[in-house]
């Protein structure tokens, strides 16, 4: 599937709170392993800000939210062999999706109008659309493999990665679940 | 009564009948009512007032419903005192009361006349509705007149439970509720049940949507049905019986009501029936809108006063049913049979049908098809028989596409298969089923992915939500099929659908769920490339747009809809 | 020893009370007589409201979920008061076949009203039901109780404005 | 519940429950076996102590010849009956069952009370469901914290309707009932009034402990939090049913 040694990984987040990226960051020392096999080609914790035209695996936490988020997700599995969603909110939609029980404009109003003392209006330049309803990654895009948790264990991301690393189709069914 | 009372009774009425030189029948049938035929039965009373040589009635279904509003005369012939011929006329208004009045003993209306010849009439071979357009069902007379409760008494006097028993399984009849069950083997279960508080039920919750062979049997001749409960409830040792019936049948559930009334009166029903041993009671019991209660486990429930939701089963019925006790449950059709079978033995019935599927059906035609109405035929007739012939076919020139049987339960047959012989398990095997007999006819306007979605709907909307395959499983099938109609849904929505039809029928609880997905197989087996054609393409992976979100206002407060 | 129970007052004076006591009676107040007493209800009152599901619950000796339960289980029972005028669409297979569907919209556009709503005046309800076993003349309505079959979107129209 | 004096009537059969043998009495269905024989066939709404509802249909299993599956809480065992909890088909039709429970209500678990002590949850890990394939309904459902101690909340709700039945069966209140039919069903106290103004709850909270997810907790416990007992409830039912 992709070479023994060396793989680039592009990572991103959507309608989130960044905590899986965290999580990411908790394997601590092991790092500097995974420095030794994978090259992070683009991701919100590197300075790379150009998505390459391909890259080995793709990892996306969040929700598809935005108009931005939807073109992300789609850019994501067009460029990467391997796209994994990460995390509950990336899964399931999570907490993000929330606000699908209630109507767009009501959820707009609420945040920027009625609770707001000070000019309440509803931004629209120079922000990304919100879409009618948040979205699972899956619900727009092809998913090759998906890792539960909110956020996943250190521990679920680091056998994900090692797994592909050696070249094998991780399975983290076992080790995490909705809600971990 | 004994016997012989019977009879002398039975005389008394046809000598009775044949005072009258004509007899005017004007179906009463609810087909025929609603195109005026309680203004023609008022039209035609008031032309004949008070003479005793015409009789004019109202009856039930004649069967041709398309016709309606029908009127027959039967005038005894000159030459004979028993020799009669008759004459129908269709599309009847009460302005031709005149009219036929006039004609009585002169040349017939032409202009009104059906002719009977035609294979609607001729090609139909009837049983269960031997006095349907025949007899006034509001009186038992006319019913006793025509060897009504002669089995009945019969049974009653010269024969044991046992021997009723080998009669029903010697003719082989099979319940006409939809499963085939055969009535038999259903009854001897009962019967080896210890003696003791046991049940009848006449399940008369007909509830499959294009069906109406029930309502018309209870119209037009209830006492026959009444008959076969007491002599089910005689053969299987049972004292009390229920008539579970939708409430949307006023008019049936009337006639029912009168129809206990005369023949407790009679003493035919009660305590001990015809000065014998045996006593029976029926009550009658109302439907609230619930397809479900037609699964005979969610009926005894409603029975009970509780929600009409099915249980696990074994213990089955016959076992463990009403309030606990051993309980028969029959379908109306299944019932109307009995009373002829003990009449002319099982062998006679038997001698109708195919080898497995024995007797006659009724078949409701509908849709797009010549001759709406009511048909019963022998077993094993071909559908090409049943629609072309006797049906006169797709009108207004269009094609035959398929006919749809059995209900949300059943399935669309295609063409190519009309020429095979319908029973019940030759349409199983095309992947439909027999069901109570509706059989809804389409001709090339209909898309069969939107009737797909229709059944779906239905029966979604009639789940009652016990089990989770059935109440979430028939909810996404439903809203997969809408997004195909909708021409949004991609290969994978279709294969989803399909798993889902794989594990709804496999795990549900009770026949509503198992068959729920029977309409979206049976389409998919015949009319895949209607599915296909939907079809949104797999774009690149990447813009696949699965679109997992649903809003769902529909889900959001029950009690906001009623 | 006899025991004497108590039955609950009605809920209120009016006479057609006196017709679900008669109801209740006639099943000797037996619990399984439940969906027969809500028929009576219903029959008297046009639907069925928390005095009327409280007074049947507490004389058939039944817990109050239970007859709420039964009450919005069933479509026939309603919990709301209906229209002054009913009329039933019927959306059985063989009247969707024959344009069911364009009866609706047709009263939709009309009237402003889909099924299960009634109008803003209280005049007219619409209601479907899932076969009235009219088949051979489909598509059939039932208006105020009585049923009309081969209907054009016009016809029926015009025979719901002749009556309300 | 029959005293020592009839032992001698219960009669013992054998079966096989994946190509195991066991022995079992006549009256105990295939899942009270299965678990006596430490095999684990997964279940929702059954619970001991309770009545058989035959709803959740996780527990189906399968007999080896027949392609009809049965509910292992609702069929009594038979002499020489083999049966197999755990093919491929079962386990691809328990994953499908859990996938629309958690697509049908509003399952958030990591902002839910019972996160980490959910039977939904750890059904979903033992099925394996890591993702969910159909849409989420996304309906709305209300939250009722009017009663003193109690709340509940329909998003989370399963309509196992172990509620409605350790209220009416053993407590004997019968404040649960369950409303509306299929999608539309609901758990109502008395007339869907809410729960705190109910005159026939005793408050005395064996809903709550038997509630399988978050739907029925415990004021004062956020996320997390909230800890069920069930183990009392075969105890209590002995004790109420004893003749």
């Amino acid at each position: 599937m992709m070479q023994q040694n060396r793989i680039t990984v592009a990572t991103t987040w959507l309608d989130g709170c960044s905590g899986c990226h965290m999580s990411l960051l908790d394997i601590d020392d092991r790092l500097f392993l995974l420095a030794e096999k994978v090259d992070f080609v683009y991701s919100p914790l590197v300075d790379a800000k150009q998505l390459p035209e391909s890259v080995d695996v793709g990892i996306i936490e969040g929700s598809v939210s935005t108009d931005e988020d939807l073109h992300k997700a789609i850019e994501f599995r067009k460029r990467c062999k391997f796209l994994i969603s990460l995390g509950d909110c990336a899964v399931s939609g999570n907490v993000p999706s929330m606000r699908n029980l209630f109507k767009l404009d009501d959820v707009l109003d609420r945040a920027y109008r009625e609770n707001v003392q000070v000019n309440p209006q509803i931004p629209r330049d120079g922000v990304p659309k919100l879409l009618e309803k948040v979205q699972p990654l899956h619900g727009v895009v092809d998913v090759d493999l998906f890792v539960q948790g909110c956020p996943p264990s250190a521990e679920v991301i680091w056998n994900v990665l090692s797994e592909l690393v050696a070249g094998r189709t991780p399975d983290p069914t076992k080790l995490t679940r909705f809600g971990a | 009564m004994h016997l012989d009372e019977l009879a002398d009774f039975a005389a008394e009425v046809r000598k009775e009948q044949q005072e009258s030189k004509h007899c005017i029948r004007v179906c009463m049938a609810a087909g025929c009512q609603s195109s005026g035929a309680a203004a023609v039965l008022d039209g035609l009373k008031g032309q004949v007032d008070d003479d005793a040589n015409v009789h004019v009635k109202g009856v039930g279904c004649m069967g041709l419903c398309a016709a309606g509003p029908l009127v027959e005369i039967e005038s005894l012939e000159a030459s004979s005192k028993t020799a009669s011929s008759k004459t129908l006329y269709q599309k009847v208004t009460a302005d031709d009361a005149e009219a036929i009045v006039d004609s009585l003993d002169a040349e017939p209306v032409e202009r009104l006349r059906c002719s009977t010849d035609i294979p609607f009439f001729a090609w139909q071979k009837k049983v269960v509705l031997e006095n349907s357009g025949i007899i006034d069902p509001e009186e038992i007379k006319e019913y006793i007149a025509a060897d009504g409760y002669l089995g009945l008494v019969t049974a009653l006097t010269e024969l044991t439970p046992a021997d009723v028993l080998r009669e029903i399984k010697a003719s082989g009849l099979r319940g006409r509720g939809g499963g085939g069950y055969l009535t038999g083997l259903k009854w001897s279960t009962v019967a080896k049940m210890p003696p003791g508080q046991k049940y009848v039920i006449c399940n008369s919750d007909e509830g499959d949507p294009g069906a109406f062979m029930d309502r018309a049997v209870l119209e037009s001749d209830p006492h026959r049905v009444l008959e076969g409960m007491v002599l089910a409830g005689y053969a299987v040792g049972a004292d009390h019986g229920f008539v579970y019936i939708r409430a949307e049948y006023p008019l049936a559930i009337e006639r029912l009501k009168k129809a206990i009334q005369q023949a407790t009166r009679q003493g035919l029903l009660g305590k001990n029936i015809c000065e014998t041993r045996l006593s029976f009671d029926i009550e009658i019991r109302l439907g609230a809108g619930a397809f479900v209660c037609g699964e005979e486990t969610a009926l005894m429930a409603s029975i009970e006063g509780s929600r009409g939701q099915p249980r696990p089963r074994p213990p089955y019925p016959a076992a463990y049913g009403l309030f606990g006790q051993p309980t028969l449950i029959n379908n109306v059709e299944t019932l109307a049979n009995v009373p002829s079978i003990i009449r002319h033995g099982g062998d006679w019935f038997a001698a109708m049908g195919t080898e497995r599927s024995k007797g006659t059906k009724v078949f409701a035609l509908a849709g797009r098809i010549q001759n709406t109405g009511l048909i019963e035929v022998p077993m094993g007739i071909t559908l090409r028989d049943i629609i072309e012939t006797i049906g006169g076919g797709v009108p207004d020139g269009k094609t035959f596409k398929a006919v749809q049987t059995g209900g949300p339960s059943g399935g669309c047959i295609p063409e190519q298969f009309l020429d095979l012989p319908v029973d019940y398990d030759t349409l199983r095997d095309v992947g439909s089923i027999m069901g109570s007999g509706g059989m809804i006819v389409m001709d090339q306007s209909s898309s069969m992915v939107e009737v797909a979605r229709y059944f779906m709907e239905f029966c979604m909307d009639e789940s009652c939500g016990k089990c989770v395959p059935c109440r979430a499983g028939t909810d996404q099938m439903y809203h997969l099929l809408d997004k195909i109609v909708k021409e949004k849904a991609t290969s994978r929505d279709l294969a989803l659908l399909e798993e889902l039809c794989d594990m709804v029928s496999a795990t549900s609880l009770c026949g509503l769920g198992q068959t729920a997905p029977n309409p979206v197989l049976s389409t998919l087996r015949y009319f895949r490339q209607e599915y296909e054609e939907k079809l949104q393409d797999l774009a690149v992976a990447g813009s696949g747009q699965a679109d997992l979100a649903r809003a769902d206002s529909s889900a959001s407060e029950t009690e906001e809809t009623k | 020893m006899t025991l004497t129970v108590q039955r609950p007052k009605p809920p209120s004076e009016d006479k057609r009370w006196k017709m679900i006591d008669v109801a209740m009676r006639r099943q000797g107040y037996s619990p399984h007589a439940l969906i027969e007493v809500l028929h009576a209800v219903q029959n008297a009152f046009g639907y069925l409201d928390d005095d009327s599901m409280t007074y049947v619950a507490e004389s058939l000796g039944l817990p109050l979920s239970k007859v709420y339960g039964v009450a919005t289980f069933y479509h026939l029972f309603a919990l709301k008061p209906q229209g002054e005028h009913t009329c039933v669409v019927c959306t059985g297979t063989a009247c969707y076949i024959k344009g069911a569907g364009d009866l609706v919209d047709g009263i939709k556009q009309r009237f402003g009203v889909r099924l299960g709503e009634t109008t803003e005046d209280k005049k007219l309800s619409i209601l479907s039901a899932r076969c009235i076993g009219a088949c051979s003349i489909a598509p059939a309505a039932v208006i105020d109780g009585k049923v009309h079959g081969h209907l054009s979107v016009d016809e029926l129209l015009a025979r719901i404005e002749k009556v309300v | 519940m029959k005293g020592p004096g009839t032992a001698s009537s219960v009669r013992v059969v054998t079966l096989k429950i994946n190509d195991h043998d066991v022995s079992a009495r006549e009256s105990e269905s295939i899942l009270e076996v299965a678990r006596e024989n430490g095999i684990r066939i997964p279940s929702l709404c059954q619970m001991d102590g309770l009545s058989i509802a035959g709803a959740c249909r996780l527990c189906m299993v399968e007999l080896k010849g027949s392609s009809r599956l049965l509910a292992g809480c609702a069929t009594r065992v038979a002499e020489g009956m083999e049966v197999l909890t755990n093919t491929e088909r079962l386990r691809k039709y328990r994953r499908m069952i859990v996938e629309l429970l958690l697509a049908e209500r509003n399952h958030v678990c990591s902002v839910c009370v019972s996160n980490g002590r959910c039977e939904l949850q750890d059904l979903a890990f033992e099925c394996g469901v890591d993702h969910v394939r159909f849409p989420y309904r996304s309906a709305v459902y209300q939250v009722d914290a009017s009663h003193d101690w109690y709340r509940v909340d329909h998003n989370r709700c399963v309509l196992c309707l172990r509620c409605v039945r350790v209220c009416d069966e053993i407590e004997g209140a019968h404040t649960w009932d369950a409303m509306g039919r299929g999608i539309n069903c609901q758990v109502v106290t008395d007339l869907k009034r809410p729960w705190g103004e109910s005159d026939s709850c005793t408050g005395c909270g064996k809903c709550v402990q038997i509630c399988p997810t978050g739907a029925l907790v415990k004021h004062g416990t956020s996320a997390g939090e909230m800890e069920k007992d069930v183990h009392f409830l075969p105890y209590l039912s002995r004790m109420r049913h004893w003749e």
